[in-house]
């Protein structure tokens, strides 16, 4: 068991031990359960710096727990892990002080933040899996963990939503359950290595490996809603916020974009999969969700429904990226959107949550003249709109800016096309939020004005959304510094042969 | 051959559990001591036993010191220990139970005497079907296995019996004439073996069995005699009403044990004694058999209103999955046939007690279990819902259960030998799974709006406590595979591997 | 409208025939298949009778039950026993009737035919050990004297405490399993009876047995466990 | 051996004819009998077996034995299905002794 192994193990453990403690918690313990939570991701935070130290200067991370011939446990650290895992440690730690703050009196929250830290260590487990078998372990008991947190609220609607949840998760999960054993009885065990699988099966089962890369895409797509797979998003945005927020900006969504990542780069590789050519018919499923999402997205009135939609079409980008897998700059946009989009999204999903949480708005048309009463969640909304849209100083723009040469680069040019079509439909329905919010005048009583104090809102709601949107802004503007985001995509790149 | 001293302990889980049986009934107080001192009794000699077998290899015991023509002789190899195991495991956990179940029944002064004598009849009756459960594991002798099978048929009934309501009366009287068909067909199936063979030991038999006419209509008799005590498809419709009327820990005990037991022997006759003569025909009809069994079972489990009831019919479906390893059995990597069978039976066992105390608790709480109106029982029963959750994941065979182990051999073997079809019948398998368990959750999980949520039920821990430990059991069994199939591996090496090298063409 | 298809009147319908015709059939190739078995001489056959001396008893049936296959015998036993302990978890004993309206004569035939019954008991345990007999069959005529003494409302046999009758049923079995553990600790196998005295222990099990089996039997004709007004009642 | 033949063949035909009363009639008497007559065709058939004619023509004691065991358990056997047939009827309020209760509904007959 030497350091890295315990790293490793403590990564996953910062957030599961305090997980089973806040479980057994009783309910009234509140400060508790609040300094639980805030240690834990402070530790992971660090935990997960050290160890992209360590990567970054080459050091191995690995756990290996055998179960049977041919199927083993593997967590290692790489780059790409690394990438995932500071992303989810640190929207956590921002999460989590919003939740605190915005379930400030409901009822059973132990199960709650019970559930929430499982959900985080699931993920940073799906994140830190080293082979086709510890992914499909974390993404099962994904499901699991985030089908109580969707239906929190216990009423009748949100038990719909988790019902459908399931349907869909579970149906996605014994496909993509049947793709990896079908395809480790082809290929016979395999860990994620840089090029994929050696090419020589391809001569003998050329078909069958395209069967189950299909396969394995609609498995993961129905976690990375992929359109015909993407029914339960709009219906999960019942649940809570916080919970809406991670499941769309960190947890569940990711890990299907992630899962997409790593079945095209480290599972088939990037030789393999132009040799069977199947990705134009990826790059013409993520085209047309991108398209599909937005198009939704406009006939969307309820802010969160619009939000999800464009969730939709904005994950696809990251496919999109990964269909392009022989231009490096694709794949450098498709996996730097991976963090800017879960940046931005969460930021967008926290302002929704402090309008229905202070002054009971949760459609747009309700949205007029809001930013004169809240100007600052207005701020950080209006900067994460851009950011979606693609305005220059924000992330986003870098994203699509390296997907555009990417595409160009690659000859398909229609690919430019859908990024800009995608980018004038966001602009079409984030634009008229903000000018309803900020240039309109204020028409009635806002429908349940359920706080009003010092600051617009309770501090604890109010700071998360600013934060990430300074990181959305700072990100943007530093992107070709040292340690922003774009510069460690760059540094996964770099690893692989494409 | 072995040194005789250490095969005296492979006595003890059958004399263990009898004694305790006798004096049960003979004494009015302190029941609950003895049989509690006979399980745990039990389940250190099932530790100790696997240890010895680890040193000292698969070992024989010759009652009365007559060797195999004549006398019986008790074996113990990996698969019948690890059936020991899970009989000792959830034989524990359900004389806990029971002694729970009984004590929160027996304050309410309405029907004391009624639910005492209940109690004062369990026990005996429990240790008594313990013993033919240890002793059917152990025996390699084909009559005696008849004569176990009668032991657990016999005590089985009248505890099925003993709730005393119309329908479980009924239920059990036909639960007891279903194993007696199925006894005397097995009876007459020996009856022919030893016509054509002479020789009544397991291992004998197995150099013996030639291909002539007699032996394989002996098979055919033993197996549908065994199918019916197994309940497999066409033959099921007596189990559901038996275990669903039945008091919490009889149905426990049903589901997880008894019906097991009569399948260890269905698998050993078929892939041990008469390997040899088994056509690759007759095991696609046992494996279609089964396909058929997880989808009836499957729907009928969506359509039950009770729980109790639900999870009877989950019993008929998972069954379903012991039959589809018969014919993927020969193509698991590794080549031990019984490895996909004791993954399933394990987890099955504890994760379906689990769900039968789940379903008690819930009845002793509520006073009904039907599903439609189970609002509110997280809130009331928290920790009984969190238990009815992992067996139910664990059921369905989410990673990290024993159960995605016994599924991820069944697909490789059935994608190593080109047969998908068993694959797709699998995953819609554990896809219905998930149907029946998750709409009982999530009924669980509907807060009423009417009252505030009921404050904690303070059920006794000794109710709580024995699911949550089952189904993190079998929750975790995938875990601790590696050790598992090390001792599965420990075939009872003897006359069987040669004979064995050759398998099916 | 009358039921065309009555199973009972002597009309049978189209379905029972087919099933009686192919349960013929079935039956039929089972005696074929049967019959034709290749004659095999017993390989135990000659097995018992070289062992035969050292098994103690002279009747070869004896040995096998008792001492071959001692084992099948013990469980057997207890599947007497279990079988009463369901018949007393699911019913009281049917109440009995008065003596009043038993006749004299049945009264004087029970008082001298139970003694002998018990000798002739006695005698078949006695020679169970030579010749044909042994514990079941002396158990079956002790059944049969309880039963006799039951029909016939002898006042005492409702007024036997239920402990009485608890321990009369465990007995037998108590003193096999105790007699085959003893083996297990003298000579470290279970029923293993050390040498030269495999005779005696062995009737010493078959007494026992024939008179927990005739408990039994009479008890199962009683149909019922008997009533706990005597003792705390606890148990009704 | 044509004697073991003879009771071999009836043996079978006891066993045939049981199967057919169980399984056609509904009657819970009947079916404990016809349970009864099915398990002495079975004994039948191991005496039969029991008798080889190996020169001086001893018994295969064996046989003797698994049909003594089998004897002993098909009583208890039976005893408890009785007990079960009259506490069933008791509760479905039908006299159990009426020789015809085909009248009544299948649900109502009790089984």
């Amino acid at each position: 068991m030497n350091s890295g192994q315990l790293l490793l193990v403590s990564i996953l453990l910062s957030s599961f031990i305090p997980g089973i403690i806040i479980f057994c918690l009783p309910e009234e313990k509140h400060r508790l359960r609040t300094l639980l939570n805030f240690c834990g991701s402070i530790v992971k935070i660090s935990l997960v710096l050290v160890m992209n130290a360590g990567i970054y200067y080459g050091h191995v991370f690995e756990i290996r727990l055998p179960l049977i011939p041919g199927v083993e446990l593997l967590l290692s650290g790489d780059p790409l892990s690394a990438l995932f895992t500071t992303l989810s440690s640190v929207l956590w730690l921002l999460t989590t002080v919003y939740a605190v703050g915005y379930l400030e009196d409901s009822p059973n929250r132990s199960h709650f933040f019970g559930y929430f830290s499982l959900c985080v260590t699931v993920t940073i487990g799906i994140a830190l899996a080293g082979n086709l078998v510890t992914f499909l372990l974390f993404y099962e008991m994904l499901t699991l963990a985030t089908y109580p947190l969707v239906i929190h609220r216990g009423t009748e609607k949100s038990l719909r939503a988790g019902r459908n949840y399931l349907m869909y998760a579970f149906s996605g999960g014994a496909v993509f359950l049947v793709a990896v054993v079908w395809l480790q009885a082809i290929v016979g065990p395999m860990d994620f290595s840089a090029s994929g699988f050696s090419p020589m099966y391809l001569t003998s089962h050329g078909s069958v490996l395209t069967f189950i890369f299909i396969l394995l895409i609609i498995g993961v797509g129905v976690k990375a809603a992929l359109v015909p797979l993407h029914g339960w998003l709009p219906q999960a945005m019942v649940a809570p916020a916080p919970v809406s927020a991670l499941l769309h900006a960190v947890a569940v969504v990711k890990a299907g974009a992630f899962g997409i990542v790593r079945i095209v780069l480290d599972v088939y590789g990037a030789h393999n999969l132009l040799l069977m050519g199947v990705l134009p018919l990826l790059s013409a499923v993520a085209a047309f969700t991108i398209i599909y999402g937005s198009v939704l997205a406009l006939q969307q009135d309820d802010l969160k429904r619009r939000l999800a939609y464009s969730t939709i079409s904005q994950v696809s980008y990251i496919a999109l990226g990964m269909s392009m897998v022989d231009q490096q700059l694709a794949v450098i946009g498709g996996l730097v959107h991976l963090v800017h989009q879960g940046l931005m999204k969460i930021t967008l999903f926290f302002c929704a949550g402090n309008l229905a949480e202070t002054l009971g708005i949760h459609r747009i048309s309700e949205m007029r003249g809001v930013a004169r009463r809240m100007p600052l969640t207005m701020a950080a909304f209006s900067i994460a709109a851009l950011g979606m849209i693609g305005i220059p100083p924000t992330v986003g723009f870098v994203s699509k800016w390296y997907l555009g040469l990417g595409s160009l680069a690659g000859g398909n040019w229609w690919l430019l096309v859908v990024l800009v079509v995608s980018s004038l439909l966001n602009a079409w329905y984030f634009l008229p939020i903000l000018i309803y919010a900020w240039f309109d005048k204020q028409q009635g009583p806002w429908p349940e004005e359920l706080y009003v104090g010092r600051f617009e809102t309770r501090l604890m709601l109010l700071v998360p959304p600013l934060v990430t949107a300074f990181i959305v802004m700072a990100a943007g503007l530093v992107a070709n510094a040292q340690i922003s985001p774009l510069a460690w995509v760059r540094f996964i790149v770099r690893g692989y042969t494409l | 051959m072995f040194p005789s001293d250490t095969a005296v302990w492979i006595v003890f889980p059958v004399i263990l559990p009898l004694v305790a049986g006798l004096l049960c009934f003979l004494f009015k107080r302190g029941t609950f001591g003895i049989a509690l001192a006979a399980a745990i009794g039990n389940f250190f000699v099932v530790c100790f036993l696997i240890y010895q077998m680890l040193v000292y290899g698969p070992m024989r015991c010759y009652i009365g010191g007559w060797h195999p023509p004549l006398g019986i002789s008790l074996r113990i190899d990996g698969p019948a220990l690890l059936m020991l195991l899970m009989t000792a495991a959830t034989g524990l956990a359900v004389t806990l139970y029971a002694r729970g179940y009984f004590l929160f029944r027996i304050s309410d002064p309405l029907r004391a005497r009624r639910h005492k004598r209940q109690q004062y009849y369990f026990w005996p009756l429990w240790m008594l079907l313990l013993t033919g459960l240890n002793g059917l594991f152990l025996s390699a002798d084909i009559f005696n296995l008849y004569v176990t099978l009668e032991l657990i048929a016999v005590s089985a009934a009248p505890l099925a019996a003993l709730s005393g309501k119309p329908a479980s009366l009924r239920a059990s009287y036909r639960y007891l004439l279903i194993s007696l068909i199925g006894s005397l067909t097995y009876l007459l199936g020996v009856v022919f073996l030893y016509r054509s063979c002479g020789v009544l030991d397991l291992a004998l038999l197995q150099n013996l069995a030639g291909d002539g006419l007699g032996i394989s209509t002996a098979l055919v008799l033993l197996t549908v005699g065994l199918m019916l005590k197994t309940a497999l498809v066409p033959l099921h419709f007596w189990l559901p009403p038996a275990h669903a009327n039945a008091l919490a820990p009889v149905s426990v005990i049903l589901s997880a044990l008894v019906v097991k037991a009569s399948f260890y022997l269905l698998f050993r006759f078929w892939f041990e004694i008469f390997a040899p003569i088994i056509s690759p025909s007759s095991l696609n009809f046992m494996g279609t058999l089964g396909a058929l069994a997880i989808f009836w079972g499957a729907i009928q489990a969506m359509r039950q209103q009770r729980l109790k009831l639900m999870v009877a019919y989950s019993t008929v479906s998972q069954l379903g999955y012991l039959f589809v390893a018969f014919p993927l059995s020969m193509f698991v990597d590794g080549g031990q046939v019984w490895s996909i069978v004791v993954f399933i039976a394990l987890t099955h066992a504890c994760a379906k007690s689990a769900m039968f105390m789940v379903a008690g608790n819930v009845y002793l709480h509520l006073g009904h279990d039907r599903i439609k109106s189970l609002k509110g029982v997280r809130s009331s029963q928290p920790i009984t819902v969190f238990a009815y959750g992992i067996a139910g994941v664990s059921l369905m065979g989410l990673p990290p259960s024993g159960a995605f182990i016994a599924k991820w051999m069944l697909l490789s073997a059935s994608f190593a030998s080109l047969q998908y079809w068993w694959a797709v019948v699998i995953a819609g398998g554990s896809l219905l799974a998930m149907i029946y368990v998750f709409r009982v959750m999530s009924h669980f999980f509907v807060i009423p709006e009417g009252e505030s949520s009921k404050k904690n039920v303070s059920l006794s821990p000794l109710l709580e406590w024995p699911p949550l430990i089952l189904a993190l059991i079998s929750l975790f069994l995938g875990l601790i595979s590696p050790w598992v199939l090390k001792i599965v591996l420990y075939k009872d090496s003897g006359l069987l591997a040669q004979i064995f090298q050759g398998g099916l063409p | 409208m009358k039921k065309k298809w009555n199973n009972h009147i002597r009309g049978r319908n189209p379905f029972q025939l087919l099933f009686l015709f192919l349960l013929f059939m079935l039956t039929v190739i089972l005696a074929v298949i049967f019959c034709n078995i290749p004659e095999k001489s017993s390989v135990l056959e000659a097995g018992i009778v070289s062992m035969q001396n050292q098994s103690g008893v002279n009747s070869p049936v004896t040995a096998v039950l008792l001492n071959f296959r001692g084992y099948d015998t013990l469980l057997e036993v207890m599947v007497l026993l279990i079988a009463v302990i369901g018949v007393w978890s699911l019913t009281k004993a049917t109440s009995f009737g008065n003596t009043a309206d038993i006749s004299p004569v049945q009264l004087g035939v029970v008082h001298l035919l139970t003694p002998v019954m018990c000798l002739v008991a006695a005698y078949l345990v006695w020679q169970g050990s030579h010749l044909a007999g042994g514990a079941f069959q002396g158990g079956a005529i002790l059944g049969a004297a309880g039963v006799l003494l039951l029909v016939s409302e002898i006042p005492w046999t409702h007024a036997v405490p239920a402990l009485v009758l608890r321990i009369g049923l465990v007995f037998g079995p108590l003193i096999f399993t105790g007699i085959a553990l003893y083996c297990l600790w003298a000579r470290g196998g279970l029923l293993d009876y050390p040498t030269g005295s495999a005779g005696w222990l062995i009737l010493l099990i078959e007494t026992t047995c024939a008179l927990s089996i005739g408990l039994t039997l009479a008890l199962l004709f009683a149909g019922g466990r008997p009533d706990e007004n005597g003792s705390e009642g606890d148990i009704q | 051996m044509i004697t073991t033949m003879l009771y071999s063949l009836t043996g079978l035909i006891l066993f045939g004819m049981g199967f057919y009363t169980l399984i056609i009639h509904s009657h819970p008497l009947r079916k404990i009998l016809a349970v009864n007559v099915m398990a002495t065709g079975v004994f039948l058939i191991l005496v039969a077996t029991a008798y080889i004619p190996v020169g001086q023509g001893d018994i295969d004691p064996v046989p003797h034995a698994m049909v003594l065991t089998g004897i002993v358990v098909s009583v208890s056997v039976t005893a408890l299905a009785l007990i079960f047939a009259c506490k069933v009827q008791e509760n479905s309020n039908l006299d159990l002794l009426r020789k015809r209760n085909h009248r009544k509904p299948m649900k109502e007959r009790g089984l």
